[in-house]
Parts: C-alpha cells; structure tokens; sequence
C-alpha cells in the first residue's frame, strides 16, 4: 500500500508541477517526477509480499514456481519505461536549453507566441 | 479696442471711415487686402462675401475694388477697397477664401479686364460671347459707337421704311 | 511477402549507422538515408501487394525470439496494417524527398536519423501486436518527433516541441499506466490473447477504468477537442515538412491502433466516447477555422476535424449492433478517408513549406503566376472538402449511408462540419487566387505525386463505389466526361479546343438522342444537349482571353447536366450534381473580380448539395419514382438544395455576384440551363415526394409563395442594378423564381406553364446573356452608364435584344407571352388570389428594368468611347439569330413548345389532360379564356406594317438628325455626357419602395458569418497557448472521461 | 374575315374620332371650370391636321421612326382587342384574339414602343419622363390588378366576354354594384392610366418639356396623338366592360364611355400634381387597401 | 450607319401642294403653338396672355416646352448676342411652317438699348419677323391682337418668312456670322 500512496504521490506531485509551475524547467522536472511515481507503480504491481525474485534457476522455485515468484513482466517493463523515461528527459533538457538559448528566460509566459 | 484700431494695429490702413452704425469702409493698400480678407473673416466674423467691385477712375488711371463683407452675428458690413493700377492690372483671386468669389472675379475680368491670377474660370465666357473689342465697362470704350457698327443703325423708321429696305437689301442680295 | 521485423530492424538499425556515417560522408549518408526508405516502401508495399493481389491470405505473424505469441513480443501484420505500413512509408518518402530537395535541416544526420526513427516508430505502432511493444513504439515515434518540430530551431518550433513534449508525457504516462494495468487484469500484454480473453471475462466496471485510461491516452495522441491545443501549436510552429509526415503518418497509425484496441478491449462505452469526442472535434474544430489567418494552423485545425470524423467513424465501425454491411461500407470509408486525408493534408503542408508567408492575406494571387502550384492547391483542397471525383467525396457518401437512420442528426452533424470547411477552405482558396500574385519556390514534385496518386484514388473508388453502393453510373457519361476534360490538352489553341468541343458535343447528341424521350428526363435532356449546343457555339469569339481549362470544365458542365438527366437513382442525381457544381465553381472562378462571388457559390451550392444530400440519405429507397413518405423534412431538405441552383429567395444572394462576375461566355449557361436543372430537380421533388405526403397541398403553397416572392422581389432589385449582367442575373432569378410558382401550382396548367417557362426562359435569357457577352467584348464594360446608343453600332443585337426583351416582358405577339398567360390562367384556376396579385405585380416591374436594358445600353446618346465599336462577332450573331427565330416562331406558333410538353405530362399521372385545347378561331382555349397567338402575330405585324406604309407615304419630309441635336433649351451641348441619362434611372421609384428593397437577406446571411466567424473567434481564445493550462485541460478532460464513460455492464 | 377586317377598320376610325372629340370635350370643360371660353371641341381635330401636314420632320434613328407607329398600334390593337359590344359580330371586333390578360399585356406594347423611340431621341428628359412613366405604372397597376383578379376570379374566366355576360340581368349585376370596392380601386387607379392631373408627373411638361414625345414632331407626334385618343377609348371601353355591364348597343356603349371619361375629367381639373413617389405611395396604399377588401371577401367566401 | 447625316446641306425649297392648301392654312392659323421661350422682359406678359384672364387658347393657341413642336417663338424684348444664338438655334430646331413673333420696341430698332455694347438693335436682319408688336412692353391685348394678326396672314398664305428664310439663308447667315464672330453651332436641317 505504502508504494501505492507513495507513487501516486508522486505522480500528483509531478502533475502539480507541471500544472501550476511557470518555470519551464521546474514543469521538466515535474515530468521527471511523474515518471518515477508511475514506474514506482508498476513495480509495485507486479510485487506480492513475501514472495521473491522469478529466477527460475534457483532451487525452491523448481516446484510451484508460479505461487513463489512475483510477476516478472513489470520488472522488464519498468526497466524500458526508465529508459524511455531517460530518454525523455534528455529530450526534454535539450529543448529548454535551446529555448533558453534563444529567449533567455524560462519563464513559461514568455512561451505563449503559439495561440488560438 | 475697436475693429478700426485692430486692423490699424496689424494692417496698413490708408482711410477708415464709420458710415453708419453696421458700415465700415476701410481703404487699404494692394498688398494688405488679402490678409486683412483673411483676417476678417477667421476673427472678425465677416464670413460672407457679399459682392466684389470694380470703378474706373480713369483719370487716376486706377480700378478701384470694393470687396464687400457681411457679418451675420453682428449684422454689419465692411467695405473694404483699395486701388489697383490701371494700366497693370493684375491682382489675385480671394477664390480659396471665398468660392462665390469666382463668379464675381470672372465678371470683372470681362468687363474691366482685371487679371485675377489663380482663378480657375476667369478666361471663360460669363455674359459676353465672342468679344472682340477693350473690356466694355471701361470707360475709354465707346458703347454708342461700337453699338452702331455692330448692330447697324438704330434709326426709328415706319414699318413699311424697314420692309422696304429689308426687301431692297433682299433683292441686291439676290441680284448678286 | 517480406518480414516485417526486417523493416523495423533494418531501418532502427540504419538510423544509428546513418548518424556515423554522416560524419564521414554527408553524400553517402544521404544516399543511404534514401536507400533505406526505399527499402521499406517496396517492402511494405510488396506486403499490400501481396495482399491485395491474393497472394496472402492470412495475416502475417511473426515471433520474436522463438517465442510463441501470448508470451513473447511479436508483430502481427494484416490487411489493414500492410496498408498502413504502405501508406506511412509512402508519406515519409515523399515527405524526406521534398525535406532532401529543400536541403535537410542542419545537422543532416540528426535530422536524417529523427526521420527514420519517426517513420519505424509509426510502423511498429502500426506492426506490432504487443501493448507494451507498442508503448515503446509510441515513445519512439514521440521522441522522434519532439526532435523533428524542434529541428527548425525557430523560437516558434521549439515552444511547440515543449508543449508537444510535456502533453505527449503525460498522454505516454496514461498510455502506459492503462498497459500495465491492462497486464494486471488480464495477465497479458499480447494483443490477440487480451482480444481472445475479454470476450470471455466479464466486463467489470474496473476494466472499463483500466482501458479507459488507456483510452485516455490515445485521445490525448489523437487530437481530440479540447486537449489538442498543443497539437495546433506543433502545427503552427514547426516545419511543414515534419508536419506533413505527423499528420500524414504518424497520427494515421496512432488511429489505427485506436481502432485495433477498440476492437481488442471491447470498451462498452466506445461508441459513446467516440461519437462525442469525434463528433465534437469534427464540429467544433471546423468551426474554430472559420476566422482563422494563419494558414498552417488553419489547416491544424482542418486535420484536426478530419481526425475527429476518423474517431466518429470508427465508433459506428466497432458498434457491433449495426448490420454488417453498414459496418463494411464504414470501413472502406475510413480506408477512404485515410488516404485522402494523408494525401491531401501532407500535400498541402508540402505546399506551405514552398510558401515564405504564414499570414493568409500572403497568399494573394499565388495561384495565378504558379500553374503547377494551383494544379496540386486546388487537388488537395478540393479532395479534403469532399469534391468529387475525388477520394474524400465518396468517402463521405459511403460512411453517410452507412449510418444508420436512428443516428440520422449524427449525418446532419457531420453535414453541418463539411459546410463549415467548404466556407473557410475555399476562403482560403478565394484569397490564394485572387489577383496576382509572386511566383513562388519551385519544390513541387512530392505534392505533385501526393495529387496524383490522389486523382488516381478518386477514380478507383468511383469505380469500387458504383460496385458497392449497387448504383449504376451510364458508363457513356462518364467515358464522356473523362474525354471533356481531356480537352484540356488542347489548350495552347483554343478554336481546337472549341472545335473538339462541339464535336464532342456533337457526338454526344448523336448518342443521347434515343435517350430524349418524351417524359421529363428527355425534356430536360434535349434542353441541355441542345441549349448546350447554342451557348457553346457562341463563345467563339472571345476564346482567345480564356484559360486552358474553361472548354473542359465548361463539357463537364454539360455532361453532368446530362448525367444528372438521365439518372434513375437520386444517389447517382447526387453524385453529378456535385460534378456539375464544383466545375461550374472553377468556370464562374475564373472570371477576373469573381474570387469573392465563386466562394459565396461554393458555399451556397455546397450547403444546398449537402441538405438535399441529407434527404437523400432519409429516404426509403434510392430510386426516383415514387416514394412514400411521411413528414416535410424530407421533401424540404430534397428542394432546398434544388433551389440554391434555382436561387430562390432566401438563398438568392450567391446568384448576383457570381452571374455577373463569371466569365461572360459561361453565363449564359449558368443562367439559361444550370438553372434549369434544378428546375428539374424540383420538378422530381414534387413529382415523386410532395405529391405523396399528407402536408403536400401546404407546402406547395409555401413554396409557391416563395416563388412569387422571389420573382416580385428580385425584380425589384434587378430595376436598381447599374451593371448588365448583375441586371440579366437578378432578372434570370425572378424568372425562375415563376417557374417555381408554376411547378407549386401542380395542376396540368401550371405545368405547362413552368415547362413552357423553362424553354422559353432558356430562349430569351440565353439570348440575352449571348448579347451581353458580344456587347461587352466590343465595348469592354458592363457598366451600364458606360454604354449607350449602341443601335447604331449593332443594329442586329438590338433587334435580338429588342425581341427577346419583348418576350421577356410578355408582350403578347413573342414567345414569352405564352408562358405568362398560362401562368395566370393556372393562378386563376387554383385561386390563389393573393399570390396572382403578387405574380402579376411583379410582372409589370419588370418593365422597368426591361426598358432599362434597352436604353442604357442601345438608345440615348453613342459615348465617345464607344464610337468605333463594332456590330458582334460572327459565332455570337448566329446564336443570336437561332435564338430570335425560335422566339418569333413560338410565338407564332405556342403550339411548335405545347405538344412537346402535352407529350410529356401525358407520361405523368395526375396530368393527362393539359386543360388546354385548340381552336380555330380562339386559338388556344383553357378552361377560363382564350389566346389567339398566330392571330395577334399576324394582327400585330400586319398591321404594324399597313400603318408603316401609310404613315411613310404621308409623312412630312424626314430627316435625321445629328446625335447631338435635340432641343435642349435652345443650348449647344457640348458633350454627350450632358445629355444621356443613363444612370440611377428609378431614383424616384427607389426611394419610393427603400423600404422593400432594404437588404435583409444578405444582411442576415452576412450576420450569420460574421456571428458564427465572431464566436468561434471567442471560442478559440480557449487555446491560451499556455502549457499549463493545456496540461490542466488535459487532466480534466480525463478526469470527465475515467468518470463518465466507466460505467460497464 | 375580310368583312371582319373593314368593320374593325370603320370601328377603328370611329374610336380615333371619338377620342379626339373625347379630348376636345375634356378641353372645353376644363376652361369652363377655369372661368375662359376655351377652344372648340373640334381643336384637336385641327391640331391633328395641322402636325398632319406640317412640312418637315425630323428623326433620330430607326425605333425613332418606328415609335408613332408602336403608338398608334398599342392604342389601336388594345381597342380592336376589347368587344365594344359583346354578341355583336360588327362591334365585337378581334375579341376573338385573346381575353383579358392577353389585352392587359397589349396595353403596354404601345408605350414600350414609344417610350424606346422616345430614347432613341437621345433628350434626357425622354427617359426621364419614361421611367416616370413605369415607375407610375408599377403603382397603378397594384390596385387595377387587384380589381382585375377579383373579377377574373369571381366570374371564373379570363375573357371580357365571360365577365360582361357574368354582369347581364339588370343593372345591380354590374361588377361596380356587386364588387364595389374592386371597383373603386381600378377607377382610382384609371387615373394613373390616364396621366392627367393629380398624375402628370410623367409629362411635366414646365418641367421636362411634355417627356417622351420631347423630340417628336409633325405628322410623328400627329400619329402618337391618335394613338393616345384611341387607346384612352379603349380603357374607357375596357372599363365599361368590366364594371358597367358592358353595352347592349351602340348608344349605351357611347354613354357609359363618356360617364367613364367624366369621372378622371373632374379630378384632373382640380387637383395639383403628385410627386413620383407620393403617387406611387398612394396607388400603394389606399386603393390597394379599397381593392383588397374585396380581395378578402372573396378570398374567405370561396 | 454611323456617319452624320445631311449635315451642312442646304434645305430645299418647299411649296405648298395645291390640293388641301386652304385646309391647311385654315388649321395652321387655328392651331399655333408657341414655344415656351421668353428672351426678355416681355416674357412676363406672354404668361397672362395664356390664362384665364386673356384666354388665348381660345383661338387654338397654347405653350409647347420644346422646339420642336412649336410653330411660334415670340421674341419677347431685346436681345444680346449671347441670346440671339439660342434663339437662332431654336428657330431653327422648329419644324416648318414656322412663324416669327417680335414683342416690344427692342428687336425693332434697340430701343432704350440702341446703344448697348451687347443688345442687338435689329431683328430682322437675322431672322424673318412675320408680325411686329410694338410697345414697351405691349399689353396682353396688344399681344392678341398681334395673333390675331398673325392668323388672318395665315389665312391668307402670306406669312412666309420660313420661306423667305431657306431662300436667303446665305444673306441671314451673313448677318448672323457678322455679329456672332465664334461661329460654334451646329448646322440644321428644316
């Protein structure tokens, strides 16, 4: 539970940034925020307490594999989503810095040429 | 103040005579006319142009123009006149002050022969078609003499004086 | 068949070479940017292909990793997505030829890499057939295209690369949340197997949430209203070139996805969330453009509402509760639409990119110094509005007539979008070809294959909807039609072209003859083909100023009337009727001041089309004979359209302008047949609808009502007209506006009197026109006040003129008094009292105008400008002379036009006995009184000439006299503009009746724009172009949609 | 038809003499009226000779030319068109040539032709006067029209023949007794027709030299001035037609004519003249108010 | 067509045909109708002459508004050059037969403007008078009884100034280019 309430804070969090923040940058770092409240959340559904990783190799998930092992797939999933996640980001940085560049300013009301 | 010494003030007055209670007559000098027009009419409120005239002084050899000006508010009129060399007489038009001023320069153009320079009209016909002869209104032009050699003689003669010497006029015409 | 997977990989793999190699090589690096792209257009296309063809019957599956499906990741390729495939990899090529031809971008690899990646990424959206597979597509594409929009490096690309940036972020957190929550309920990421497992698992309501928010997220990617404002943004400020594949590609394949997961999850709440947020965007969105000036977001907004009819049309594609055909024709629709939409749209933005202006008022006259550029503009444009042949048309014709009945207001919505977007397109189209403009940047060759391949389309689905619809196009028409504009070639001479012309239309009456029966449809047929004939021949003279396409336009004109004629369906009535409107549009375009007027009539005709298209698609069958219904609304949206043609009054207001400003050899078709077909048309209305329903009787009489009013008063405002032809035009409109009247009277009189009308309308206004447009020619002006005492100059014409004036007015000895009396005698016999009064009112004001016409023009005083000119060209005298002898021979003898059209009532029920028989003595004798026609000819004309003879033989000795002298207070004019009285000749009688003629109409028409151009301008400022707010909109929205939609069984 | 021919022919001559002596008789009363002697009842007899044999003329052009016989032939055909007496072979004329909207329609061929001659002329106030003209007729059309439909309506045919028969039986039938509104309305509206006095803006003749015929001269304007007679004679006998009853025999129809050329006589003389507007407003107003009560009436009763 | 026609051609001689003459000449002197035209003062006296008081249209007269259907002008009072080229060109636009009618002492001999740098002192040196009225001005009565006049010459066939006037059109001509020295009007027919 306490992931749960902890990733969609997060992801609230990120949202609030994005929606109230004027600074641009501090809108990417929202989304970043975002990102990790929502990869938080997948791994924690695929976690069940008490049970461990799926490495079908080791010895006592020989037999009934399936009730001993958390669901691997969001670990996998979650791995590409940070990465993207990263990627993202990076995409993100570099366009502010270019916006900066031309503007000088982060201000997000500086940025509202595009209209109606 | 009143309005004599005002124009006194800005203008050359030569003479500045009250004739009545609502008539002024202000002689001025050739080249104060126009500004005093203009001063008149945007201060004093002499806005309307009642007539421009003209006299042959023949023996000062000069025109005499009368520009006469009508002022609604104070019912007044101002007569203002100057002298214009005989000889020469060119002058300009008061047409961008006044347009019915057109009219009146035009008349006087073909009577006296004064030149007003920048009216657009003035070497069109008003009254006098085809005139060949001096400006009929002065008055070194001899109207009786130019009439008789133009129109003929007047000579009263009977009805039947005239039929016969129509018919024998006729008839040398027709024997050409 | 090539392996999908070799696509994706090959070209995700050279993306990253292309990057190393740049650095060696910018040449190389190019070569091999276009080497793979090629690639991967054969390969998809050997895919469809492969499909198409048959060679592939079931869809390709591939495996990953030697997993089998529910497990491993893995791309599944069917019919739908082979075409998807094809169409993405057809729109990058183009779209990087053009970007390569312009010069790409700086740095090249970067933005050679963001391509490719961009054109895999839509591709593996398209292929793949894993959820979280395709949630790493999406993030490539996003990614990619993020780096495109900002690649311009212009402060405007870079803010609309932010906004896309962060609402893209958000819409791939709700994407990949709803993914992972969909593997949390299913316990699957495979496509195919959630598919395979919702069908059999109840649909809780916690479902619906879960593929919700995933729905969620693709409505964020597709642009619906109102969380599309970034959308706009990236449309507006990036690179048109990168647009041009957004939108033409990547957006195309996000909608695929939409539809393949609506089918996969099985939302119940589907349907309701796609004909909102659809149907929402399409309206709204076409709306929004009405003011807009900027052009790249004008047409943001144009893509916009087209995805919003996609995401409509797919909701009634995944309503399982439709009959599967309706279903099918959806989908070839949405098929249809796609790939006019990808075409049309990239072209366009294609187009933009060679433009240096965004401002709208920049495009002025740019069509006109740019041949090419208007070929591909007017393409495009015309494909997205729907204008046939075009793909766009038929697809809005198959999805309209899929819909079911019981969505019929969703037909209506969707109407009421494609009459908002003809009014801002052909705005658009009416500033970029009026006047002259520069010439532009020559980097036309993508767009030019985008129309081609869009002309192309157009005629594969004429040819696919006739099949499907099970409606019959006369295959001659058509082979006629594609020959007509064949014509086109012969543009550099133009007597070839008029003479290939005739002959084509020669030929085409050798053909149609067996075709002109005596019913309705033959009537009308004759009229055309031979009215044609008339009219076609005399444009001759002046074909030296015409452009190359007037003589194909002006037979495709013909040959939809034809069309239109002979067709038994309403459908197939529909289809030619569009045809003959839109080419009449670029024929009245083409006249030098009649931009404004041409888009006015597009309007108009195009609302008119689409409101009789709207009771077409209400009726019970498609067939035209009779029809049973009930209600007037379907009668009242048939006619309507028919009456935008006639222009009947409240729809009058397109007819001045584009009658006066169309080019002078085209409108005496315009006026004298055109229309006359949608005399035609209503003529079927009543024939086959109005005279079945209940409330018939009413709305006959209404209509009659209309028709009187607009005959009374378009009169009127004709007798105030200062220009010939804007005279002739609002003359040629009251006219109809009788015929109308006698069509409403519906008794075999006023039949008569309305077909008889139609002819002989056709007679004299043709005539009228033909001389107007010799007139002109010789004097170069159609100001009326500019011309006078022409009869010196033209004997012939004013003697053609005079006549046909007489006829027009209804002066007994010609022709046109024949249709007047039967009009009376049939008012009388129905007793309609008020409209008599009216209709015979109206018919002494046209006196007035008729008396105008003949005076400014022919008598008063010559002007000195008009000293030289010269009696009417040869084609132009002929005509008229063909023209004034079929008016004095008809009015001689009514009977050569009555029996033709006692023929054709007799065919009808209801109108076999005319009323009308013929004597000796009286002549023609209905019911009520009686018209001797021969005899008041002979009477007339004999005893005109008796007293002509007398009165030469005793008259005093006549001499004329020199123009200028009349007795004028004994005064010598000096100049004939002292003495023609030539202008404003009624002021009396205008101020008389100001109150009458006090433009209401036009002024609530104009209302009407400017109000809705007003709100949508309020409604717009909901785009603030801040982020946070499209965030907060963003938010909500989903918000609203996890709320409401949710609810599952 | 050849007997036909020369009946209407004598029929013809008989209807220009009366509208002469009809306009003479106009003339002589109204000096009585305005306290003077006046001229002859026969003067326009004599002005007619007189541009008859004037020795010179003049012409601007071909429908210049033509436009006398336009006239002439308006006002002759509209009265050879209209039954003088309705049975009577002699007196019926070509009554077999078309009923009333058909002579409605000839009526107007007359002033076309002038009024085209007239602009031929090339003298503003030709057209002036012209579009006067129309401009009234558009006006005083309005209530005719109305009389016209109620009647046509009423008697259920168009012919003149039809209404005068529908008004036999004795003199209460007459369409004036049983429609009186109608028509009030079309005898209003024969003053427009007429365009005498309060109506005479189309030829103003202080104002713009007498309009059309400005330029026309001698035998043109002798011919324009018998088509004017007779073609008054034919709205005189249109009139009779439609509102009195027709006539029985020649005398009647004398007499009801001449009551008919009494009644727009006694306005003409003491009225003012109208502007163009205030006439056309009038016509619009209220004898197309008089005309439309009946229009009503018959409108509920059928 | 086009082309001007019958311009500067001189008018041909016209005569009386013998058979309706005294028809003829009985209706023209019973139907005169003048033109509407006043030159000068008299102008005012030829109004009255016309209303009830005087009544002329009891002898068949009355006022015409054009030229052209007019057999009278009365020349009412002095005449300038500018004026005697309307009157010229009026006369002129009239159809013949045409009469003449000179009012007062001016168009005789200038009367109280015989020394007038303007006013004409003679008419009939430019057109054919046929009836002189003389006074200063001359009563309405005097007018009628100028009519009178001028109908029994009529009646009798001897008012033939327009005659006379296209015989010696040269000589008018002569004496009219004499005083109107811009020759500007434009040439008739008769």
């Amino acid at each position: 539970m306490f992931f749960f309430a902890s990733s969609i804070a997060l992801i609230l969090i990120g949202l609030y940034a994005v929606l109230v923040k004027r600074n641009i940058m501090k809108m990417v770092i929202g989304l970043s925020i975002m990102d990790t409240g929502v990869n938080i959340l997948i791994i924690s559904l695929g976690f069940i307490r008490g049970k461990t990783a799926p490495i079908i190799n080791a010895k006592d998930l020989l037999v009934r594999t399936s009730s001993k092992v958390v669901d691997p797939v969001p670990q996998a999933l979650v791995l590409t989503a940070i990465v993207i996640g990263v990627a993202v980001t990076a995409a993100a940085l570099s366009i502010v810095m270019l916006m900066y560049s031309k503007k000088k300013s982060l201000e997000i009301e500086e940025y509202k040429e595009l209209k109606w | 103040m009143n309005i004599i010494e005002r124009l006194k003030e800005r203008f050359e007055v030569l003479i500045a005579e009250k004739k009545r209670k609502d008539l002024l007559i202000i002689e001025t000098t050739k080249k104060g006319l126009i500004p005093m027009l203009f001063y008149l009419k945007e201060y004093e409120g002499y806005r309307t142009l009642t007539l421009i005239s003209c006299v042959d002084w023949i023996e000062d050899k000069k025109f005499q123009m009368s520009y006469i000006l009508w002022n609604f508010r104070m019912k007044a009129n101002i007569i203002v006149k100057f002298m214009l060399d005989r000889e020469n007489p060119d002058f300009e038009t008061v047409y961008k002050l006044w347009p019915q001023a057109e009219a009146y320069e035009r008349e006087i153009h073909e009577m006296f022969g004064v030149n007003f320079e920048g009216n657009p009209t003035q070497n069109e016909e008003l009254i006098l078609e085809d005139w060949d002869n001096i400006p009929p209104m002065r008055r070194d032009f001899d109207t009786l003499k130019y009439s008789m050699e133009k129109f003929g003689e007047r000579e009263p003669k009977s009805r039947i004086n005239i039929r016969k010497e129509i018919s024998e006029q006729y008839d040398e015409w027709r024997r050409k | 068949m090539v392996n999908p997977i070799l696509i994706i990989a090959i070209t995700l793999a050279s993306a990253f070479f292309i990057g190393i190699l740049q650095v060696y090589s910018k040449l190389w690096a190019k070569v091999f940017f276009f080497l793979v792209l090629i690639f991967d257009f054969v390969a998809a296309g050997a895919n469809f292909y492969g499909f198409l063809s048959g060679k592939i019957t079931s869809p390709i599956l591939v495996k990953i990793g030697g997993f089998p499906p529910p497990i491993g990741i893995n791309l599944f390729v069917g019919k739908a997505e082979a075409a998807m495939g094809f169409l993405i990899f057809t729109i990058t090529l183009l779209g990087a030829y053009h970007l390569a031809r312009r010069g790409i971008p700086e740095p090249q690899g970067k933005a050679m890499v963001l391509f490719l990646l961009l054109s895999l990424g839509a591709a593996g959206i398209t292929f793949t057939g894993d959820f979280f597979n395709l949630f790493v597509f999406i993030e490539i594409t996003s990614i990619a295209a993020y780096g495109l929009v900002a690649s311009a490096k212009t402060e405007k690309s870079l803010e609309a690369a932010f906004k896309y940036m962060v609402i893209g972020s958000i819409s791939s957190t709700f994407i990949l949340l709803g993914v992972v929550f969909l593997y949390k309920a299913t316990g699957s990421l495979n496509m195919l197997d959630i598919a395979k497992k919702v069908k059999t698992f109840p649909l809780t309501p916690v479902f619906s949430l879960i593929s919700l928010v995933f729905f969620a997220g693709l409505l964020i990617e597709l642009e619906v209203f109102p969380i599309n404002g970034w959308a706009l943004d990236v449309y507006q400020g990036a690179d048109p070139v990168v647009v041009a594949v957004l939108t033409g590609a990547a957006v195309k394949a996000f909608y695929l996805i939409f539809i393949k997961a609506g089918g996969y999850l099985a939302l119940p709440s589907f349907f309701q969330l796609s004909l909102i947020f659809g149907g929402g965007t399409y309206l709204v969105s076409q709306f929004l453009a009405w003011r807009q000036r900027d052009v790249r977001r004008l047409l943001g907004y144009s893509s916009v509402a087209q995805l919003g009819l996609l995401i409509l049309s797919a909701g009634f594609f995944l309503n399982n509760s439709l009959p599967s055909s309706s279903r099918h024709f959806i989908a070839l629709a949405i098929v249809l639409f796609v790939f006019n939409h990808s075409f049309a749209k990239s072209s366009l933005f294609l187009l933009v990119d060679n433009v240096e202006t965004r401002e709208m008022e920049g495009w002025k006259g740019i069509l006109k110094r740019n041949p090419l550029f208007k070929f591909i503009f007017s393409t495009s444009v015309f494909s997205i509005t729907g204008v046939p042949p075009f793909p766009g048309f038929w697809a809005k014709l198959l999805l309209i007539f899929a819909i079911p009945k019981e969505y019929a207001w969703v037909v209506g919505l969707i109407l009421l979008g494609a009459v908002a977007e003809i009014v801002y397109y052909f705005r658009f189209y009416r500033i970029a070809s009026d006047g002259e403009g520069e010439k532009v940047k020559k980097n036309l060759a993508s767009p030019l294959a985008a129309s081609l391949i869009l002309i192309t389309g157009g005629g594969v689905a004429w040819s696919m909807f006739s099949g499907y619809m099970g409606i019959m196009f006369n295959s001659l028409i058509i082979v006629f039609l594609m020959v007509a504009a064949a014509i086109y070639i012969f543009g550099f001479s133009k007597p070839l072209q008029w003479t290939a012309s005739l002959v084509l239309l020669g030929y085409g009456i050798y053909r149609f003859l067996p075709s002109m029966k005596a019913n309705l449809h033959g009537f009308f047929l004759a009229l055309v083909f031979f009215g044609g004939a008339i009219l076609l021949f005399a444009t001759y003279p002046t074909s030296k100023r015409l452009s190359w396409s007037f003589y194909p336009a002006y037979l495709v004109v013909i040959f939809s009337l034809v069309g239109i004629a002979l067709s038994t369906s309403w459908l197939n009535l529909f289809v030619y009727w569009e045809l003959m409107s839109w080419s009449s549009f670029l024929l009245v375009n083409m006249g030098k001041k009649a931009k404004r007027a041409a888009w006015i009539y597009a309007i108009f005709s195009s609302a008119g089309a689409y409101s009789m298209l709207a009771g077409i698609y209400l009726l019970p069958k498609l067939s035209i004979s009779k029809i049973g219904v009930t209600g007037v609304l379907i009668p009242v949206l048939l006619i309507t359209g028919f009456l935008v043609k006639m222009a009947t009054s409240p729809l009058h207001i397109w007819a001045r302008d584009a009658y006066g400003e169309s080019p002078d050899e085209f409108t005496p078709l315009l006026s004298g047949i055109m229309s006359k077909i949608g005399v035609f048309g209503s003529a079927l209305v009543f024939l086959y609808v109005i005279a079945n329903i209940s409330s018939g009787p009413a709305l006959r009489y209404g209509l009659a009502w209309l028709g009187v009013l607009t005959a009374f008063f378009m009169t009127l405002l004709a007798v105030f007209q200062e220009d010939l032809k804007k005279l002739l035009a609002y003359s040629s409109v009251g006219q109809v506006g009788y015929i109308l009247l006698g069509l409403a009277i519906a008794t075999p009189l006023g039949w008569n009197a309305a077909l008889y009308h139609t002819v002989d309308h056709f007679i004299f206004k043709g005539l009228l026109f033909v001389a107007a447009a010799g007139i002109i020619y010789r004097v170069g002006t159609s100001y009326l006040p500019h011309m006078g005492g022409l009869i010196r100059r033209m004997p012939l014409t004013f003697l053609a003129v005079l006549i046909a004036i007489i006829s027009l007015a209804g002066i007994p000895p010609m022709a046109g008094f024949a249709g007047k009396w039967l009009l009376y005698s049939a008012l009388i016999e129905k007793q309609w009292v008020f409209i008599t009064v009216v209709a015979f009112l109206a018919s002494t004001l046209a006196f007035l105008y008729c008396f105008k016409i003949l005076h400014t023009v022919f008598l008063g005083q010559l002007q000195d400008e008009n000293k030289n000119a010269r009696e009417v060209p040869f084609p132009i005298a002929a005509a008229e002379t063909i023209l004034l002898v079929a008016t004095v021979a008809i009015g001689a003898f009514p009977r050569l036009l009555l029996d033709p059209i006692n023929k054709v009532l007799n065919k009808i029920p209801g109108m076999k006995n005319s009323g009308l028989f013929y004597e000796k003595t009286l002549g023609a004798v209905s019911k009520l009184g009686h018209w001797n026609a021969l005899f008041l000819m002979v009477f007339t004309v004999g005893s005109f000439i008796f007293a002509l003879i007398f009165f030469a033989l005793t008259s005093a000795r006549v001499r004329e006299v020199k123009q200028l002298d009349v007795g004028y207070a004994g005064e010598v004019p000096r100049q004939v503009e002292d003495l023609h009285f030539g202008y404003d000749l009624y002021a009396h009688f205008r101020r008389t009746v100001k109150w009458l003629i006090y433009p209401l109409v036009s002024k609530i028409w104009k209302g009407i724009y400017e109000w809705t151009g007003t709100f949508a301008e309020v409604l717009r400022r909901f785009y603030t172009g801040n982020i946070n707010t499209y965030a907060a909109y963003v938010i909500l929205i989903s918000i609203l949609i996890l709320h409401f939609f949710a609810g599952g069984k | 038809m050849g007997v036909k021919i020369f009946y209407a022919f004598i029929a013809l001559i008989g209807g220009i003499a009366y509208g002469l002596l009809l306009g003479g008789i106009s003339r002589k009363i109204t000096a009585r009226m305005q306290n003077r002697r006046g001229p002859t009842v026969f003067q326009n007899f004599i002005d007619v000779w007189k541009l008859f044999r004037k020795k010179t003329a003049i012409s601007h052009g071909v429908m210049f030319y033509l436009a006398p016989i336009f006239r002439l032939l308006g006002g002759a055909g509209t009265f050879l068109l209209v039954p003088i007496v309705v049975g009577n072979f002699y007196l019926s004329n070509f009554s077999f040539g078309g009923d009333l909207i058909v002579i409605m329609y000839f009526m107007v061929m007359g002033c076309l032709g002038m009024a085209l001659g007239a602009a031929e002329s090339g003298h503003p106030h030709a057209p002036i006067g012209v579009t006067r003209g129309l401009a009234q007729m558009a006006g005083q059309e309005l209530p005719f029209i109305i009389s016209v439909v109620v009647l046509m309506i009423v008697d259920k045919t168009t012919s003149v023949e039809g209404i005068v028969m529908a008004q036999q039986g004795g003199i209460l039938h007459w369409h004036i007794f049983t429609y009186p509104f109608a028509a009030i309305a079309a005898f209003i509206s024969l003053l427009g027709m007429m365009t005498s006095y309060p109506f005479e803006i189309v030829m103003a003749p202080q104002e713009i030299a007498i309009g059309p015929p400005t330029e026309f001269s001698s035998t043109f304007l002798s011919y324009m001035f018998s088509g004017r007679s007779v073609f008054a004679v034919a709205k005189y006998v249109l009139f009779m037609d439609l509102f009195l009853g027709g006539a029985t025999n020649l005398l009647w129809a004398f007499l009801k004519t001449f009551l008919i050329f009494l009644w727009p006589l006694f306005i003409t003389d003491v009225f003012p003249r109208f502007k163009l507007e205030q006439s056309v407003s009038f016509f619009w107003t209220w004898p197309t108010l008089i005309g439309l009560i009946d229009l009503l009436r018959i409108y509920i009763v059928r | 067509m086009g082309k001007d026609k019958f311009l500067n051609e001189k008018p041909e001689k016209l005569t009386y045909s013998g058979v309706f003459k005294k028809i003829d000449n009985w209706a023209r002197a019973r139907s005169l109708w003048v033109v509407a035209y006043g030159t000068g003062c008299g102008a005012i006296e030829l109004r009255p002459t016309f209303t009830s008081r005087f009544d002329a249209e009891r002898f068949g007269m009355r006022m015409v508004g054009t030229p052209r259907q007019a057999d009278v002008i009365v020349v009412s009072g002095y005449l300038t050059v500018k004026t005697l080229k309307r009157v010229i060109r009026v006369y002129e636009q009239m159809q013949s037969p045409k009469y003449v009618v000179a009012l007062g002492a001016c168009p005789i001999n200038g009367g109280m403007y015989y020394d007038s740098y303007n006013a004409i002192n003679r008419l009939d040196l430019y057109l054919p008078v046929d009836i002189w009225v003389t006074g200063c001005m001359p009563r309405p009565e005097a007018i009628l009884a100028g009519f009178k006049r001028l109908q029994e010459l009529i009646d009798d066939g001897k008012a033939d100034g327009w005659k006379k006037y296209i015989e010696a059109l040269d000589w008018y001509r002569g004496n009219q280019r004499k005083i109107i020295k811009n020759w500007r009007m434009p040439n008739y027919n008769w």
